[in-house]
């Protein structure tokens, strides 16, 4: 890259992966489908420099699930990257083989959102105690606790 | 020597919040470990989506107790931005007063449990004592000592009065003057450094890599502020510099966080000096236009991320909390590798790690320091039929 | 009480029971608040050790239980297995208002919302976190309601007993 | 030694095992309250490890799943009687009435027994960390015991005798140890702080990172003794390294009555144990716990040399002075 790094140039090469917009200042946005968001991500690392991670957000907005990658550099622009997911049996690539923070954010998703990162070798149960049902979901909207079903805890002892 | 699986908590004595470390030891040597974060989860996000705003600001200062002040901050900056209202510059200076002390509480809390953790009881005593001053200054401003409460959506909840802010500034010409003897203590003290000194090290390489954030990152090299980045509040006026250091080991921490003590006296001294007459708070309105925004706080620890999203009520749909603690994880897992037992404590502490923000697992990994791969089910599994008698 | 040899070393027992608390502290899942004003309590300017009282890292030397906040469901079995390690005597403090209710975090999925559900409580203390002086003040409580136990050989006493009202206690109580 | 009623007295009242479990106590009490006043605190009162010691022998024993209760009873004990043991021989009003030829060699090897205790009661356990902690303590042993019986075995060198008590004697008619011999005088210490396993060498007991190491099983009245045992060894480690090297509780000149003499030699001791701990104490509340590695790395290198180097100097002292 030569010159400051614009908003621009970074939305103009983001067209090929789908729609921009800028949020703020120094902020851009990205939707884009998940099957392109590793190239997303790849791209905009080689190119404009974006190498840390700074979080994946999942919302549930009772339609769909969405995640969202927020990238910067040291340029400190924010990317945001932002995938739609069905409900149903949600997959996603995992981006842990090029940013390896990512394995963290990931194994958190899929505890609480279910969303299956392929790919990410240790996608096990992290946030939810072990006693807890396999497919039970705690953040999404329409999750509730079920009365009859045994979370963890100490069984038969509550006084 | 065979190996031996060590079990270090959910309870144990270094550690005062439950994690739980599986270190699969070679005598002395650490030859790879499994940590296990999910001791301390609430639903907190779940909970923060069913309360209206007024209501979640208390529920967020509980994230965590140390850095209380960061979460409901970061909420509070992200909700006003949604709805678009400026707060009074005013209510800005109060937040970083309250902020630059959070801070130094914290760093004075860390260097404390760190000289703990290398058994030097002295040091732990004394920077605790001093805390106390900064707890004092702090109760006098909001009335508590460790959930402030100060925030509220537009404002801040109580202003500072001329007694409160002379009262302020006559603490802290002590106190600069114990920070700079604990920064001759951290410099050169002989046990110290024999304990620091060496000891877990994250070349800026590796820094980068595993996306570390606050004082890990400086102690690398790293000049990732988000208080410089991002400016918020009022550390675009006070006068403060970025402390790095290229040490990248616990001692290159630990300089960071007393230099990061002495740059927050600074800004405190700033903001009480400079404090802007005027309104400590405007009015809200009790629902948020639809949106969605990244809240950015430099927390003690490091970066924290609120990701809010709004759907038009009164609550949120979604915050999406990022600790900073969670951020440094996966370096802490890489450092441990091939250290000595005895240095677990000091290395996992020295990333200051909140667990009670954190409150989730994160990874294995093996000799060859390749990224997290995890095989730990079976020798768990092992370990727990063989010995339950963990403490 | 008589004099006796076996009545004078029972005697010199509480007291020294009295005198030397030796407390653990159990973090249960809780916002670290509680905690670090346990540890403040250490500090200079609260000093717990000139009455005596000692943080314990080993269960097995432990005479106070100290459970900070609520437990989660996680922490559950792994509370009443540090409780069962302690040796007789033992009591347990339930710090903060999670420790009593859940608090803020009442009624979360992850949550067993208070202490008593998993282990006998003896003293609540309330706060958010309780400062230090009522975090000692806890322990001081503990320490009669100990006194008073011995007197009446036992725990059990407490279960018919209502609620002590001593002014001293005005924040922490006893379980009916 | 010749009266037995004496010997009965001396053995189990005064200076004997009652005086020194007053005297152990206390000595507890005056260390925790040194660090407390140094840290800026107020610190315990004076009755503090005396209630610890009743309360702990009151508490209920906990016998850990799969534990020889046979020996983990009697480990403690046996410790115990080792340094009660050893206390007898040091000088303390006067010199020592069951003093032989030898028995510097005796109180060194039955202080050496309770971290062998302490190693097995680790192994016992069958606890991680008790385990490690009692690896860590016998490890810590082959350290720092080299060094520290070289640094208390050159009085006897130059001195010419194995008898602690004609050590003392010899010291009261030439010149104090801590003057001939100051760097063997501070491996001492240092080997004694080890020994003791006080900061900057708790190694074994980090509490940060093994819980209590090989205390951590212990309840009850295992608890209390082993710590006893630990008060008593510092008793008589400060008593055994005043008697090699400050001279011990002996004057150089006579006093006619003989009770004032030994009172002034008991105020002698009382002195010279207590400037010992405080040198101990002090050390123990200005330095932080270092590592295993390094503490093998320091004292092999630089203690067991310095050490080596002191043996050399009271060879050649030896051969031009005492002898010549």
């Amino acid at each position: 890259m030569t010159g400051p790094l614009t908003l621009e140039s970074i939305a103009e090469k983001m067209k090929e992966f789908g729609v921009s917009e800028q949020a703020r200042k120094n902020r851009i946005r990205v939707t884009t489908t998940p099957d392109k968001v590793h190239d997303t991500i790849r791209t905009v690392q080689a190119m404009f420099g974006f190498d840390r991670l700074i979080t994946i957000s999942a919302v549930d907005n009772t339609r769909t699930l969405e995640l969202i990658y927020h990238l910067t550099g040291p340029h400190r622009i924010i990317v945001s990257i932002a995938v739609e997911l069905e409900r149903d049996q949600p997959a996603m690539p995992t981006i842990f083989d090029i940013l390896p923070p990512a394995g963290i954010y990931e194994r958190q998703i899929h505890d609480l959102f279910g969303i299956v990162f392929t790919g990410n070798p240790n996608m096990k149960r992290i946030m939810l105690n072990e006693d807890w049902p396999a497919d039970e979901y705690p953040l999404r909207k329409d999750w509730k606790p079920d009365p009859d079903t045994f979370y963890g805890g100490i069984k038969g002892e509550r006084s | 020597m065979p190996e031996v699986v060590v079990s270090i908590g959910p309870h144990h004595p270094a550690l005062k919040e439950p994690v739980n470390f599986k270190i699969i030891a070679d005598g002395e040597k650490i030859v790879r470990l499994e940590l296990d974060l999910s001791y301390n989860h609430r639903g907190v996000e779940k909970a923060a989506e069913q309360r209206d705003f007024i209501r979640v600001l208390p529920l967020l200062e509980r994230v965590c107790g140390i850095c209380s002040h960061s979460h409901s901050t970061a909420f509070a900056q992200g909700i006003e931005e949604i709805m678009q209202i400026e707060i009074p510059p005013r209510a800005r200076y109060i937040r970083t007063i309250i902020a630059e002390l959070e801070r130094m509480h914290s760093h004075l809390l860390w260097l404390g449990v760190a000289a703990h953790l290398i058994g030097f009881n002295t040091l732990f005593m004394w920077t605790w004592r001093d805390r106390e001053a900064v707890q004092d200054t702090v109760e006098e401003m909001s009335g508590n000592r460790v959930h402030y409460n100060m925030n509220e959506i537009g404002g801040v909840r109580c202003d500072l009065t001329p007694a409160q802010v002379n009262a302020a500034l006559a603490r802290l010409p002590n106190l600069e003057e114990r920070v700079n003897k604990y920064v001759d203590m951290v410099n050169y003290e002989e046990t110290m450094l024999l304990r620091f000194r060496g000891v877990g090290r994250l070349s800026k390489e590796e820094a980068l890599r595993y996306g570390t954030v606050g004082p890990t990152a400086r102690a690398s090299g790293i000049d990732y502020d988000t208080r410089k980045d991002d400016p918020y509040l009022a550390y675009a006026d006070a006068p403060w510099n970025v402390v790095t250091d290229t040490n990248g080991d616990v001692y290159g921490r630990t300089r960071v966080r007393v230099w990061e003590i002495q740059e927050s006296l600074r800004i405190v001294r700033y903001c009480l000096e400079n404090l802007p007459e005027g309104a400590i708070r405007v009015p809200a309105p009790k629902n948020a236009p639809k949106g969605e925004i990244l809240s950015r706080y430099e927390a003690p620890r490091g970066e924290l991320a609120h990701f809010i999203r709004t759907n038009g009520t009164d609550r949120v749909e979604r915050v999406d909390i990022r600790t900073p603690t969670l951020a440094n994880w996966t370096s802490v897992a890489m450092c441990l590798v091939n250290q000595n037992l005895a240095d677990i404590p000091v290395i996992v502490a020295a990333i200051d790690p909140c667990l009670s923000c954190t409150s989730r697992i994160t990874l294995v990994e093996n000799q060859t320091k390749k990224a997290g791969v995890i095989s730990f089910d079976e020798l768990i599994r092992r370990y727990r039929s063989r010995n339950p008698e963990e403490v | 009480m008589a004099v006796t040899a076996a009545g004078l070393s029972q005697r010199l027992v509480n007291w020294a029971r009295a005198r030397s608390p030796w407390i653990t502290v159990f973090n249960s899942g809780a916002c670290n608040a509680c905690d670090i004003e346990i540890i403040a309590c250490l500090m200079p300017r609260f000093d717990v050790e000139r009455f005596g009282i000692l943080v314990k890292g080993s269960p097995r030397h432990a005479d106070i239980l100290i459970v900070t906040g609520h437990v989660t469901l996680k922490q559950a079995s792994r509370l009443r297995r540090v409780w069962e390690q302690m040796p007789e005597p033992k009591y347990v403090i339930a710090m903060g208002a999670c420790g009593a209710s859940g608090g803020v975090f009442h009624g979360l999925y992850h949550m067993m919302d208070s202490v008593d559900k998993v282990i006998p409580i003896d003293v609540y203390v309330a706060g958010c976190p309780p400062r230090p002086d009522e975090i000692i003040n806890a322990v001081v409580t503990c320490l009669n309601l100990l006194r008073e136990d011995a007197l009446h050989g036992g725990r059990e006493w407490r279960k018919k007993a209502v609620p002590v009202t001593r002014t001293e206690e005005k924040t922490c109580g006893v379980i009916p | 030694m010749t009266d037995p009623v004496f010997g009965l007295i001396y053995i189990f009242i005064f200076p004997g095992f009652l005086f020194l479990f007053i005297y152990a106590l206390f000595f507890a009490f005056l260390d925790r309250k040194i660090a407390s006043r140094m840290q800026q605190r107020v610190g315990p009162p004076f009755f503090q490890p005396f209630a610890d010691f009743i309360k702990m022998l009151g508490k209920e024993v906990i016998d850990p799943a799969g534990v020889d209760r046979v020996i983990f009873d009697a480990a403690p004990l046996v410790a115990l009687a080792a340094v009660m043991t050893a206390y007898l021989y040091v000088p303390i009003i006067g010199n020592s009435p069951l003093a032989f030829q030898g028995d510097l060699v005796v109180v060194l090897y039955l202080l050496s027994l309770p971290t062998l205790v302490l190693f097995l009661l680790g192994w016992l356990s069958r606890n991680i960390f008790s385990a490690i902690g009692g690896i860590r303590a016998i490890t810590q042993l082959f350290i720092y015991e080299v060094p520290f019986f070289l640094a208390l075995l050159t009085p006897a060198l130059m001195a010419g005798t194995w008898s602690i008590s004609e050590i003392v004697l010899w010291q009261q008619k030439n010149l104090w140890f801590v003057f001939l011999q100051p760097i063997g005088f501070i491996v001492a210490l240092i080997g004694l702080q080890a020994k003791l396993e006080r900061t900057p060498f708790d190694i074994p007991e980090a509490e940060t990172e093994i819980v209590a190491g090989p205390w951590t099983e212990l309840t009850g009245r295992r608890l209390a003794i082993m710590d006893l045992t630990i008060d008593v060894s510092l008793v008589v480690g400060s008593a055994l390294v005043a008697a090699l090297f400050l001279g011990g509780p002996l004057i150089p000149w006579a006093i006619t009555p003989a009770w004032l003499e030994g009172i002034i030699c008991f105020l002698l001791f009382l002195i010279k144990t207590l400037a010992v701990l405080l040198i101990l104490s002090s050390i123990k509340v200005a330095t932080g716990r270092i590592r295993i590695d390094q503490l093998n790395d320091i004292g092999w290198k630089y203690i067991a040399s310095a050490s080596l180097v002191q043996v050399g100097i009271v060879l050649v002292m030896n051969y031009l002075w005492v002898y010549a």
